[in-house]
């Protein structure tokens, strides 16, 4: 006999859906001069936030340093021979001078190194792809970068708005009949490996009806034309098996976590409240039940993001989705590691960014959060 | 509190599935050799090219003429052993690092609590396909390693709340008060505590363990001489079967990653619903047939008096 | 079975201070200050407790009431060494207590016991109630043997009128009621043979029900333990059952104390007056026509974040002169009997002569 | 269906059935003038825009549009050279000094004319320093002396031994280079991203996604007349490109995927497949310096005990295969000794006696066992080749029953594979053992000893380290010294070469290897069958592509 | 103006008496029960409740913890959520324009509408949870008031929120702020100020003031009172503090284990209460201004709803128990004044019967009680 201990919701550190203040001491009229310098101050929570972030990156800076340098295979010497193999000559000695100085020449100190590395990242330099010598490893993301993002943000955006409107659905009244089917269905979604259903979904859709494309990102009889509709309908065309695959494998779990967390609120007092007071039942349900559910599942969308990332990756290797997904497992495979390297860190940037964001959107939303504990 | 927990459906599903997948890990090789008489390497030469599940092959052949399911009990055992493994891994990382951050406070925490925060926002799966990717042909205890020693952060912020709250609990602060010792409080007094954490997030990280290899594999790192589900998928997806249609041969592994993924969320739907009542479906269910009944009965009350 | 009730007698409730001997436990001048922050997330200094002198005696109940956050959990927490005070000192038994961790640390548990407000939350519900006591008896009486920690064990349920034993010894916290567990929360306090209990809120989670025997129960170890009691609570009224002397607090500091009759019957510090009034008393039903309460005027917490001259309740004070804010915070001291109070209140009677 | 049971000079039954498989009728249909090549580029399916083939990475496809080489080798005949840029060549000196004379008619797409000093800019950096003296480990330079370009057409290269094969690889891997573009660049590390070649192609567009390519009005050569522009699009991975070639948003694709012949010929009218052995051969290439395969009778044993066409059949995409020798049986009809006229076939009794008396057991755990000591067995492949993805398992299944010796199947990927067949840390490894290109080369390739440095580390070019007698290596020195016209002389030392390998068993001939190719005919018709062409119809072979376009034609509807 | 007065006048028992038989009936509830539904059974935590409320009326609602108490008073309001259901019972609300009574019993949620707050308010129990945080408290002031009357403008019903926080003594500025800004006591007043924003009939205080200091409550109480002094609303007052009930009462119902026991004026309750409960329970109250004599609580612990003793569900801890007690469910009947449910006091058994009982039990003492612990 043993009594798992309850999850203390508010010991989940920095949830910042807790209430500001639990201590009553607050003075009348230190209240009132308050107001004005808790708006001033109003915006700690992101200053913490952006803290966390900041040190989020420079460790990841840190740790893209450390990882060629401390992992099995020498970076340094593989580029090395890479070009040699290719082009049967060993590389120049300025050309190795700066391999090794990027990917870590064992003869010179550490602190020269990252102090190197420092300084080329400063200057947004994140060195030469290796497989595809010489060109820039900025290069090849800055081309691949723009169809993640667009996988990335639309399907969660979309995953999340469809999971969470469901959620709020199903949570207002649990128990009924599209409850009792779609939430059991959609914790199956939820478990759904992305690179698995998407292979299902091209195999389905793509190859056995040909009714949509099964790779690329655009049609490649157009130009890429920024300017032209065609271009842009055909992106969307190539992009709806991606979608639906991530939106199906990711709404899920909004679902669920809103749902879970609307039956909870509804049971909040403040609720109870809002229908003593007599107020129509879809107010009661968008301003009072769903708008407080809402928030925990927007920190969760913010949290996210570098999990999104994840099945987008997956997921292009699927579709054969130009982005940085094809790219970093192209990498991996050629053992590129400068554009690992690159890709990673872009990727950290782009969730910490997401995250950023969102936590920005969140103040807005959770006036709480401008307060400080 | 455990037999409540027992009790429910949910969990009673999902413990199940883990159960079945287990035996299989362990029987599922035997039972290939012995029973079916194939191993994975085995090659068919009469259903060369990829033949559907039939009498002779229950699950269909390869495109090399081998047995998907001979394949299939096989790459259960390493998807399991990865699964276990890591989870075994990740949770102890998880634990220690947790507890430790928990229960130090001060500098100790504040610096192991960054770590945590750090790993918690880094898209792992990157760091994980990177460091993977190193150690190229890596075995599945490799592959348990990395993964267990990259997917501990969440846990960790889990346990290192929980036990900042435990330590903040009237009840190890009067056990100090009585002049226990600190680490008596926390190995015997409050670690049982913690297990109600501990245990559906050790399901997960099986979970996440079997998934991430499966990625792995799917993306083709990890010892291409043992069979996992993801290696099926991404042999079946290099190989062709997509378009040859061999269907066989890729869904059965990604249905198994299903199910081990539904389990998991299916026991702690139940925990859920135990933690918070409010979310059970059987007490909706009783009040829905609560409510009907005094609707039944009021109605008739009515009739008698009418 | 309890024993027959004490009754707590006007005249013997007043002790005069010397007879009363060297305090057990006693706090001088104690400080005790927090970093904490303010709503704009600036540091600030938050004084839980401001230049505290509190003693207890053998054999006597000594209550603390006060406002929420006035530092009253603080003062036992200080005694149970769960916090230190930022300065002035603690002294037991006439020996200053300086002891952080180890064996010292044991020793003084063996003689100092908290008690706390909230039973379900300070037993390990995972542990049997034998467990749970045995092993505080193990910890101090090490050399005592499997069978007379049993026996030991035993016997405390019994002191708390938990009887039989063996009907709880085998249950968890969970199986019992909220009366029950704080009873078994004192039998473990009690293991040690503590000189002190101090009990934070002892009945405060509890049902009225059964409040009143949790006191009896401390009463009656009082007398057959002869431990000194530190009665801590927001109910005036329940301090005035239970305890010898009451000491009121406002903003960290005892602004008023002297024996509980003569706090309960005429208090002097206006804070004391304003509790008094302003707690439910059921002699003043309605329909009694009992002559009703003051108006309250105003009942905002009290900030101690600031560092302040004189009296912190001056801004709420309805008798507040310009001096409650312009000089130092005096003390009287009641010639009569062994009663204090900080407030200029008692410069007019002159039962009361300035000590500081 | 199409075993490798064709023997013989014509072309492998696969594109009778794969380039009959498309029927074309009459009228023409509207395809704008583009041709849609699919290109495969490594796991990412994004192109590196960069053009540049001596550089330091890998390069965008497409390029054999723009460089171009001298000669080009013809398909019928193993080592023939036909004129491209370079209208002839003599040797003399004993083969000490070749003389080129180039095509006066050629001009760079930047409209440039085509001179011998980007011969000699070309050459010259292939052949890097010239001198007389041998290096520190005895190696001579390449070249006794600059090379001289006496007039614009005319090119002198002077080598300080005989070279009467070195025209061979020149053709196959060495474009020439624009001599004003690229004199004062760092070569390895220039990132082309507008080609200036002189084939057909002119860069117009670049994506990730497309390479647009126009053909130019003043070409040289000669391309089809309606054909506008190429794009080049990923090939994405496998059934990737069949799909999109049976949709006809692709025209042709190099490479076939398992099963090719049944699933993709088989599902349009309009589809076809071919397949053409360019005499090259993919083999199992065995240790030859340590393990059990140091032992000539386990190499042997383990060549005899595979069944070779049951792979080819399973492999589905009809290539044949080749001799013992390794050496393809019908582009090498000619040169071959008559008893390895015939494909490789499996002797499993064979294998297992001479197993048995040399000693070597198989046990119960499958592994060879000699002297009480075990020798587990892997075979190395690398990853990315479906084909072989397929085959292999087979490969070693074949082992299992036959001569219970169980090899554990290693699909590696290409970082790891490759450094791991270099440094010899193998057993058993597949890859390419007979190149394309001839007696001389297909014998040569793998074998001649080249050792370089990775890293601390020694590596060899010869991956099986196998030391040939002294006859063969006689043989080698000898065709290298034989003037390319003296063919019975040729082919007599490659009859020795023949017998060394097949005595001594340096590797298994799996399969011939060589261009295959997808396509539809909805748009463009035209790519011939083997037997009327004397070139490889693929997309990356430089000339070969050019070669190609001309002899498409739009699909009358 | 601020309501910080105490009230002045204060009247006898008689006058509360003849106030109430005067004043018209405002709720007469009839056999109301009210359901948990839960996994081991269905707890009645009201059971056959019957209670009249005048108009005017404060009507206090004491018993321990569990005793049904909020469940009751959420009956009332209509408010329960799941896992609760009123399985029986009519609730009469007369309203007080002189319409037909209706039993809202049996509204459902949209005919329900027209009661709330304007007829019916409520104060929850914890003013923090009740407050919606992330709405401005003047939002949750004016949403309400507009909800009911739609034709108050947004200024104008602002102005009124401004009016009602002035009353309970928290300034008009405090409107824009969010509930966590303001502290525990100042939350508590604001929810009484808007439980008043329709100038309700009734308004449903469930422990108002549990949460607050002894002087904060006080506080609150006196405001409280003469609010409802001034408007004349009546109060259903819930708390487990008997001795504050008495204070301010008209009358006091006494609940046990579900039932209702015992209904009577403060001064019958504190000085001759008629049920041994009522008796125990004001016993446990130490007086403030009487005499100190030592006392005691009640035996025993409150019963498990879900298994209650046969009979009397007090029998158990009830020194007086006959014999009956433990068999027989004492029904809560009229007695002059006030009501009582045990067979001691409340005329349900002939005075014979009545004798014969308590011989038996002074025959068998101790019998059927439990232990003191
Ligand atoms: N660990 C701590 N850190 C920071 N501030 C503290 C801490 N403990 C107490 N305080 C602050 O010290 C002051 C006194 O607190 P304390 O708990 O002693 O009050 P109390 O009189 O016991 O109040 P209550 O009646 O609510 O229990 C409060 O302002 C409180 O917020
Ligand atoms: N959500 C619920 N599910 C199941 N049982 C409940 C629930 N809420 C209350 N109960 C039960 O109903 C009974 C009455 O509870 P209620 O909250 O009305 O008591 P109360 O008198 O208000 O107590 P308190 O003084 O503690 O507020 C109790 O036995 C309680 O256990
Ligand atoms: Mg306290
Ligand atoms: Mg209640």
């Amino acid at each position: 006999m043993s009594e798992p201990a309850p999850i203390d919701p508010v010991a989940l550190a920095d949830d910042p859906a807790r209430p500001a203040s639990d201590s009553p001491a607050v003075e009348d009229r230190r209240e009132r001069g308050r107001s004005r310098s808790s708006r001033l101050a109003g915006f700690v929570y992101l200053r913490q936030r952006l803290a966390l972030y900041l040190t989020v990156a420079v460790a990841s800076v840190i740790l893209n340093f450390a990882l060629p340098r401390f992992m099995p295979g020498d970076p340094a010497t593989q580029m090395i021979r890479e070009i040699t193999n290719k082009t049967g000559a060993p590389p120049s000695g300025y050309q190795i001078q700066m391999i090794k100085a990027r990917y870590g020449d064992p003869d010179r100190p550490l602190v020269l190194q990252f102090w190197d590395y420092i300084t080329q990242l400063a200057h947004g330099d994140l060195g030469q792809s290796a497989q595809y010598y010489p060109i820039s490893v900025n290069e090849l993301i800055a081309r691949a970068l723009p169809w993640t993002l667009y996988l990335a943000i639309v399907s969660t955006v979309l995953g999340w708005i469809i999971g969470t409107y469901l959620g709020a659905r199903l949570g207002w009244r649990p128990g009924r009949r599209l409850d009792a089917m779609l939430t059991p269905l959609s914790m199956f979604f939820s478990s759904i490996p992305a690179f698995w259903l998407g292979l299902l979904i091209v195999w389905y859709f793509a190859y056995m009806n040909g009714w949509f494309p099964n790779q690329g990102a655009y049609d490649n009889s157009l130009p890429i034309d920024l300017t032209s509709a065609d271009f842009y309908l055909s992106a969307l065309y190539h992009s709806v098996l991606p979608f639906f695959t991530l939106v199906i494998v990711g709404f899920a779990r909004w679902l669920f976590s809103m749902r879970n967390m609307m039956i909870t609120t509804v049971n909040e007092d403040y609720v109870q409240l809002a229908r003593a007071k007599g107020l129509p039942e879809n107010r009661i349900r968008s301003r009072y039940a769903a708008r407080n559910a809402l928030l925990p599942n927007f920190t969760g969308l913010a949290q996210s993001m570098g999990g999104a990332l994840t099945a987008v990756i997956l997921a292009e290797t699927v579709f054969i989705y130009p982005g940085i997904g094809s790219l970093l497992t192209g990498a991996q495979a050629a053992r590129d590691f400068p554009v690992m390297q690159g890709v990673m860190l872009m990727v950290i940037f782009a969730s910490l960014l997401f995250n950023f964001i969102a936590d920005s959107v969140y103040v807005l939303l959770d006036p709480r959060t401008r307060e400080v504990r | 509190m455990v037999k409540r927990f027992l009790l429910i459906g949910k969990v009673q599903v999902g413990l199940a599935i883990i159960a079945v997948f287990t035996l299989m890990a362990i029987f599922g090789p035997w039972f290939s050799t012995t029973v079916l008489g194939t191993t994975p390497q085995q090659v068919d030469y009469l259903h060369l090219n990829g033949s559907p599940p039939g009498p002779g092959h229950w699950l269909g052949t390869t495109s090399q003429g081998q047995d998907v399911l001979s394949w299939m009990l096989h790459g259960t055992r390493t998807s399991m052993l990865v699964g276990f493994t890591s989870a075994v891994i990740g949770t102890f990382l998880t634990v220690v690092i947790g507890a430790w951050a928990g229960f130090s406070g001060g500098f100790v925490d504040r610096f192991l609590n960054g770590v945590i925060l750090v790993f918690g926002n880094f898209p792992t799966f990157a760091l994980l396909f990177i460091v993977a990717a190193a150690f190229q042909n890596a075995n599945w205890l490799l592959v348990s390693i990395v993964i267990g020693g990259i997917e501990w952060a969440g846990g960790a912020r889990q346990i290192r709340a929980q036990t900042m709250s435990l330590r903040g609990r009237d009840f190890t602060t009067a056990l100090r008060t009585v002049g226990e010792s600190r680490a008596r409080i926390i190995l015997v007094e409050v670690m049982p505590h913690l297990l109600g954490v501990i245990s559906p997030m050790f399901l997960g990280l099986i979970a996440a363990g079997v998934n991430q290899q499966a990625a792995l594999a799917f993306l083709g790192i990890g010892n291409p001489s043992e069979p996992s589900w993801g290696l099926m998928i991404n042999w079946a997806m290099t190989q062709n079967a997509l378009f040859r249609g061999l269907w066989w041969w890729f869904v059965p592994p990604g249905l198994a990653l299903c199910l081990i993924g539904f389990a998991t969320t299916m026991v702690n739907f139940g925990l859920d619903e135990i933690t918070n009542p409010t979310l059970s479906s059987r007490r909706m269910k009783l009040m829905r047939i609560f409510l009907r009944d005094t609707a039944r009965a009021s109605r008739q009350k009515e009739l008698v008096s009418s | 079975m309890v024993p027959p009730s004490a009754q707590s007698d006007l005249a013997e409730a007043i002790v005069p201070e010397t007879d009363r001997g060297t305090p057990v436990l006693e706090a001088r001048d104690v400080h005790v200050h927090f970093p904490g922050t303010d709503s704009a997330g600036r540091p600030v200094t938050i004084r839980a407790l401001d230049g505290v002198d509190l003693s207890l005696h053998a054999g006597q109940i000594c209550a603390l009431v006060g406002e929420s956050g006035s530092g009253k959990t603080t003062i036992a927490r200080l005694f149970a060494l769960i916090h230190s005070p930022t300065s002035g000192e603690i002294r037991f038994k006439g020996e200053p207590v300086k002891v952080r961790g180890g064996r010292a640390e044991r020793a003084y548990y063996r003689n100092v016991q908290l008690i706390y407000q909230d039973p379900f939350a300070s037993l390990n519900g995972l542990k049997k109630i034998r467990t749970i006591i045995s092993r505080v008896v193990k910890i101090h009486y090490p050399r005592l043997g499997r069978k007379r920690t049993q026996e030991r064990t035993a016997e405390l349920l019994q002191k708390v009128n938990l009887t039989p034993p063996e009907r709880y010894l085998d249950r968890y916290p969970t199986d019992l009621s909220g009366g029950q567990r704080q009873r078994v929360a004192i039998a473990r306090t009690l293991a040690v043979d503590p000189d002190v209990l101090l009990a934070d809120e002892p009945t405060s989670m509890l049902d009225a029900s059964i409040r009143l025997d949790v006191l009896n129960l401390l009463s009656d170890l009082r007398e057959s333990e002869d431990v000194a009691v530190l009665y801590i609570t927001h109910d005036i009224a329940s301090a005035r059952y239970l305890s010898d002397r009451i000491h009121v607090m406002y903003g960290g500091k005892v602004v008023e104390s002297g024996p509980t009759e003569r706090i309960v019957s005429a208090p002097v510090h206006p804070y004391t007056q304003l509790l008094l009034s302003a707690a439910p008393d059921p002699a003043r039903f309605k329909g009694s026509g009992a002559p009703v309460h003051e108006a309250i005027p105003d009942a905002r917490p009290v900030d101690t974040t600031k560092e302040l001259r004189g009296c912190r309740f001056a801004d709420r004070c309805p008798v507040a002169t310009p001096r409650c804010t312009t000089e130092d915070l005096p003390l009287f001291r009641s010639t009569e009997d062994d009663h204090t109070v900080q407030c200029w209140q008692a410069e007019n009677a002159a039962e009361y002569v300035r000590q500081r | 269906a199409c075993g490798g049971s064709t023997g013989g000079g014509s072309p492998s039954g696969a594109t009778e059935d794969g380039g009959s498989g498309a029927r074309s009728t009459a009228g023409t249909i509207d395809n704008d003038g583009i041709l849609r090549i699919g290109a495969t580029i490594a796991t990412s399916n994004v192109f590196p825009e960069n053009f540049n083939v001596f550089g330091g990475g890998d390069s965008a496809p497409g390029n054999a549009l723009f460089w171009e080489t001298l000669f080009r080798i013809s398909s019928t005949d193993g080592s023939a050279l036909v004129p491209n840029l370079g209208k002839s060549f003599e040797y003399t000196e004993e083969g000490k000094v070749c003389t080129y004379t180039l095509r006066d008619d050629v001009t760079w797409n930047d409209g440039e004319k085509f001179t011998s000093k980007d011969v000699a800019y070309t050459y010259g950096f292939i052949f890097e320093e010239p001198g007389t003296e041998p290096d520190e480990d005895g190696n001579l330079p390449w070249l006794a002396k600059a090379i001289e370009t006496p007039d614009e057409h005319t090119v002198v290269v002077t080598y300080n031994e005989p070279q009467y094969t070195e025209d061979l690889p020149l053709s196959l891997y060495f474009p020439i280079y624009p001599e004003h573009i690229y004199k004062d660049l760092d070569r390895q590390s220039y990132q082309d991203k507008a080609p200036v070649g002189t084939g057909p192609g002119r860069l117009t567009k670049f994506s990730g996604q497309q390479i647009e390519i126009e053909i130019r009005e003043d070409y040289w050569g000669e391309v089809s007349s309606e054909l506008k522009a190429v794009h080049i699009v990923p090939a994405g991975t496998a059934g990737n490109i069949e799909s999109q070639i049976t949709k006809g948003d692709v025209d042709w694709s190099q490479g076939g995927a398992p099963g090719v012949v049944d699933n993709f010929v088989g599902m349009e009218d309009h589809n076809g497949y071919f397949y053409y052995p360019d005499g090259s051969t993919r083999g199992i290439i065995m240790a030859t310096h340590k393990g059990p395969t140091k032992d000539v009778a386990v190499r042997k044993a383990l060549r005899a005990g595979a069944d070779m066409s049951i792979v080819a059949q399973a492999a589905g995409i009809a290539y044949t295969v080749p001799s013992v020798t390794g050496l393809d049986t019908g582009i090498y009809e000619s040169m071959l000794k008559e008893e390895f006229s015939k494909p490789m076939t499996a002797d499993v009794e064979g294998a297992k006696k001479l197993l048995a008396d040399a000693g070597w057991s198989v046990n119960d755990a499958g592994n060879l066992e000699k002297d009480g000591k075990e020798f587990p067995l892997k075979l190395y492949i690398q990853n990315d080749n479906p084909v072989e993805m397929t085959t292999m398992p087979i490969v070693v299944d074949q082992w299992s029953t036959n001569l219970g010796l169980k090899v554990e199947f290693t699909p590696l990927p290409a970082d790891v594979f490759g450094p791991a067949q270099a440094k010899g840390d193998y057993e058993l490894s597949l890859w390419t053992t007979n190149a394309a290109g001839g007696a001389f080369q297909a014998f040569t390739m793998y074998m001649h000893t080249k050792i370089y440095k990775i890293g601390d580390e020694l590596a060899d070019g010869n991956y099986g380290r196998w030391e040939m007698p002294d006859a063969a290596n006689e043989a080698i020195t000898a065709i290298t010294q034989t003037p390319p016209d003296q063919v019975d002389q040729i082919v007599e030392h490659c009859q020795v070469l023949q017998q060394a390998v097949s005595d001594d068993a340096p590797y298994i001939p799996v399969q011939s290897n060589g261009a295959g190719g997808m396509f539809t005919t909805m748009k463009w018709s035209g790519i011939k069958q083997a037997s009327e062409i004397d070139y490889f119809p693929r997309v990356d072979g430089y000339n070969n592509v050019v070669q190609t376009l001309r002899d498409l034609s739009p699909t009358k509807a | 103006m601020t309501l910080t007065s105490a009230p002045q006048h204060h009247e006898t028992e008689t006058e509360i008496l003849e106030r109430l038989e005067r004043s018209r009936t405002l709720l007469d509830v009839r056999g109301l029960c009210v359901d948990y539904v839960t996994e081991s059974g269905n707890i009645r935590a009201c059971d056959d409740v019957d209670l009249t409320l005048k108009r005017g009326e404060i009507l206090g609602v004491a018993g321990e913890s569990a005793s049904g108490k909020s469940t009751l008073l959420n009956a009332l309001g209509r408010l329960q959520r799941m896992p609760a259901a009123t399985s029986a019972g009519e609730i009469w609300f007369h309203p007080t324009d002189g319409s037909d009574p209706v039993d809202i019993a049996t509204l459902d949620e949209r005919e329900l509408a027209p009661y709330r707050w304007t007829r019916i308010s409520v104060v929850m129990q914890s003013a923090m949870a009740s407050l919606n945080p992330v709405i401005r408290l003047g939002e949750q002031f004016t949403d309400v008031i507009r909800t009911h009357a739609p034709e108050v403008s947004e200024a104008a019903a602002r102005a009124q929120a401004e009016e009602l926080l002035t009353m309970v003594g928290i300034s008009a500025d405090r409107l824009t702020a969010f509930p966590f800004q303001l502290s525990g006591g100042m939350q508590q007043r604001a929810l009484i100020a808007l439980s008043l924003a329709c100038d309700p009939d009734l308004v449903l205080m469930d422990e108002p003031t549990t949460a607050v200091d002894v002087v904060m409550q006080r506080q609150i109480l006196d405001q409280v009172l003469a609010a409802q002094e001034r408007l004349g609303f009546a109060v259903v007052f819930v708390t487990h503090d008997l001795s504050l009930l008495l204070e301010i009462s008209d009358r006091i119902a006494i609940m046990y284990g579900g039932k209702v026991v015992e209904v009577g004026t403060a001064a019958r309750l504190h000085s001759s209460a008629k049920h041994p409960y009522t008796r125990a329970l004001r016993r446990a109250f130490p007086p403030l201004s009487e005499p100190v004599r030592r006392l005691s609580g009640i035996p025993g612990s409150p019963p498990d709803l879900l298994a209650l003793p046969a009979g009397c569900a007090f029998s158990t801890r009830c020194g007086d128990a006959m014999p009956l007690c433990h068999q027989r469910i004492p029904q809560l009947r009229d007695i002059d004044p006030g009501r009582s449910a045990c067979f001691l006091t409340n005329g349900e058994l002939s005075d014979e019967e009545l004798a014969q009982q308590l011989a038996a039990r002074d025959a068998a003492p101790e019998q059927h009680r439990e232990d003191r612990s």
